[in-house]
């Protein structure tokens, strides 16, 4: 499919996550998966209040110390040291789980590999058997944020698209993704299906239609 | 009187053998219960089923429990490390079995368990692989799984202050799955930083109560998370 | 900025409209929303549904509720007080409904909601009045019923420190079911004895953090419980 | 049935408590139901270290506070101010029945209308359509605990026996009875149905099988 396409100069990862954070409300507590999601904290403007949870048991992370500041008792779900927001507050994994379950974040943003236009993901496993399948918190920051927004390159490596019509990777949960935030553009999930809503600098409705594997509606 | 304090490793884990199911608290680096685990390696233990949020991934006495081939099962949710390939390559092998359980689902099996709720709905893996084969049900508009509480025989924890009935408190992030694995074991054992006073620690900040303590072990490590 | 407070009780009320469900903090006479309860009380509602474990019995601004007919049905566990036989009256001629549930199951139900856990089964009232015509199955050998998560509009709870998240800590046997419905209603309204800064409360200390707090009135009400 | 039988001394309700006390082992968590069975915490002998439970979230519960050393924040389940002792704990109400429904406390202390040769509980209600009824904590105490002991008169006001064939009153827990303490007797529950394990003193077999409703086992 590249082989075929106008090349066009995509977001970096830092653009990607930036892009991301300037759509986040004022006030929104959100959970941001490991990997190319963390970035987004980095970018909130200064002017909002965006409450970070981490699912080991932290609501109100703050930004990565200094290593002459690092508290070893304080680290995020990804393992790194952070630091607590004058207001943060501890909780234990189940009440943690719970906060996510229960519906309370306004947001998850998450990796993946497939986003279907019904909103399916699929973003825990290569359906490959050799390897140990890992999961972690995906399918329950998936099932239960109000909105769940995917960070993730549009294509493969290979050129594939990665929003499709049904995913063919194994499903981390079904139909609950709202928006898609890629190196080109930012897609809305809707009843009609993909909904383009912005796309990088000089990429164009057709650009990202023919990278899709699935109809874009405008 | 009761008196949770016992006066070494040897004697917190005491009775626990072959086949035996053991939840380890702990999330990443913080919590764990580092000293109880290395005693556990070395009791040359077989069977085990080990219960706990990074249970494949390797790191001091995890990994030679791994090696040593103690370990016939783990429950977890992310099984992998940065820094270690050591259960992948037991599992590749078919030497070790897994059972994948997404991180919320394992963490509220395990409150329901501690809370006298055999089994529960969630909509969190329902649809997917980790769904299959589980009873499902539609309640208000969304497909649900059935889940069954998860118990074991041993919970190993750290805590940071303990007291002779087994209260505890935690430190920051170091709290994690450890009071809810207290409740969920049959037998818990704890390792604490800090050996308090009865009442030395505040009644509005225990956070496990002593009733669901069975063995305290105070291991100094000094203050830092490892 | 997030800033939760609110200038005084109407502003913390507003919306509150008639056929609500509103859960109440509390247990006996400590841990009680009251200005927020009189205030309710002031606003000539109808056909309310009150959801607490003492929803029946009569105090302060909960007298005036039932008197004026303003609750049409009431949840709780035990709808009994030593000093008022109000609903009792109003319940024998047929004014009021009431669902009765056992205490635990009661909380668990507000639990659930809070967690995401839309249904649960559960040994307590299997085989009971209290558990007619709900389903039933044996799990483990054990008889149970199924029980299903408790919601309600609006919750009302008293907490002791609140900042301007939300955050709320609680005072000793204040704490109750204050935390566990803060998170089962879709708008949690809290009144507070003291007003802190931001990082007031130790992050170790916070018990309902304030994801689940919409609107904090300041009331301070003194030291005392009621 | 009464005016047939013998006259006999029967235990006063603090006789009843402190017998029930006077079994209490060392090192049990128990909870107290409201009225009678609230009496037993004043009879632990001093040298034994019981821990009690209150519903409304205290592990650790003390004897009553003198008037001038009341807490108006402590208060048990029956809404009296209590004190809490050195190792006290305060919990959420759903962590406090996450504690009597998981099976963690050794003993409850219920009272009680009627118990069955099984072990059925009848404590709640009379089944009086009239009157609002209430539960309170009962039916999860009564499930919850690994004991459960009950506190009541051996006969109703009228001379019938409480301990019954099957209860006429609505239950509150099926089988889940262990033991019964009444104002002339211990009655344990086993699988052969009551067994008599002591009479209150100068009450013999023959006296408490006459005011019992079912077969007493010795």
């Amino acid at each position: 499919m590249s082989a075929t396409l106008n090349p066009i100069k995509t977001y970096t990862r830092e653009q990607m996550a930036a892009r991301a954070a300037m759509d986040i409300p004022d006030g929104w507590f959100a959970n941001l998966g490991i990997g190319l999601p963390t970035l987004v904290s980095d970018y909130v403007p200064a002017e909002r209040e965006v409450i970070f949870q981490s699912e080991n048991g932290i609501l109100g992370v703050g930004p990565k110390p200094a290593p002459a500041d690092v508290n070893p008792w304080v680290i995020n779900a990804g393992k790194a040291y952070v630091t607590l927001l004058p207001g943060a507050s501890i909780m234990n994994s189940a009440e943690s789980f719970a906060m996510i379950r229960g519906g309370h974040l306004d947001l998850a943003v998450l990796g993946g590999y497939e986003v279907s236009q019904t909103g399916d993901l699929a973003n825990w496993s290569t359906g490959d058997n050799e390897q140990a399948p890992a999961v972690g918190g995906a399918m329950d920051l998936g099932a239960g944020a109000k909105q769940v927004w995917v960070l993730m390159e549009h294509v493969t490596k290979s050129g594939q698209p990665r929003l499709v019509d049904t995913c063919s990777y194994p499903l981390t949960t079904i139909g609950s993704v709202t928006r898609v935030y890629t190196n080109i553009a930012v897609v809305e999930i809707t009843p009609r299906g993909f909904l383009l809503l912005d796309t990088a600098p000089g990429v164009s409705f057709e650009d990202v239609q023919a990278r899709t594997g699935a109809k874009l509606h405008r | 009187m009761i008196n949770r304090f016992v006066p070494d490793l040897a004697a917190a884990l005491a009775g626990v053998s072959d086949g035996a199911s053991i939840m380890l608290g702990g999330f990443g680096q913080v919590g764990q219960p580092v000293a109880l685990l290395e005693a556990l390696a070395d009791m040359g233990l077989r069977d085990l089923t080990i219960i706990a949020n990074n249970a494949g991934a390797a790191f001091g006495g995890m990994t030679r429990l791994l090696e040593t081939g103690a370990v016939g099962k783990v429950v977890c949710s992310y099984p992998r490390s940065s820094d270690s390939t050591l259960f992948q390559e037991l599992y590749a092998k078919g030497r070790i079995k897994l059972e994948l359980t997404p991180q919320g689902t394992l963490v509220e099996r395990m409150r329901a368990a501690g809370a006298g709720i055999p089994a529960f709905f969630t909509p969190t893996a329902a649809g997917t692989l980790l769904g299959a084969g589980k009873e499902t049900r539609e309640i208000n508009g969304r497909l649900c799984v059935l889940e069954e509480a998860l118990f074991a025989d041993y919970a190993l924890l750290e805590a940071w202050e303990a007291d002779r009935w087994g209260n505890l408190s935690y430190k920051l992030s170091g709290r994690n799955f450890n009071p809810v694995m207290a409740a969920a074991a049959k037998i818990t054992i704890a390792q604490c930083r800090h050996k308090v006073e009865l009442g030395g620690i505040d009644p509005d900040d225990v956070i496990t109560p002593g009733i669901y303590v069975d063995r305290v072990v105070h291991v100094p490590e000094g203050e830092t998370a490892v």
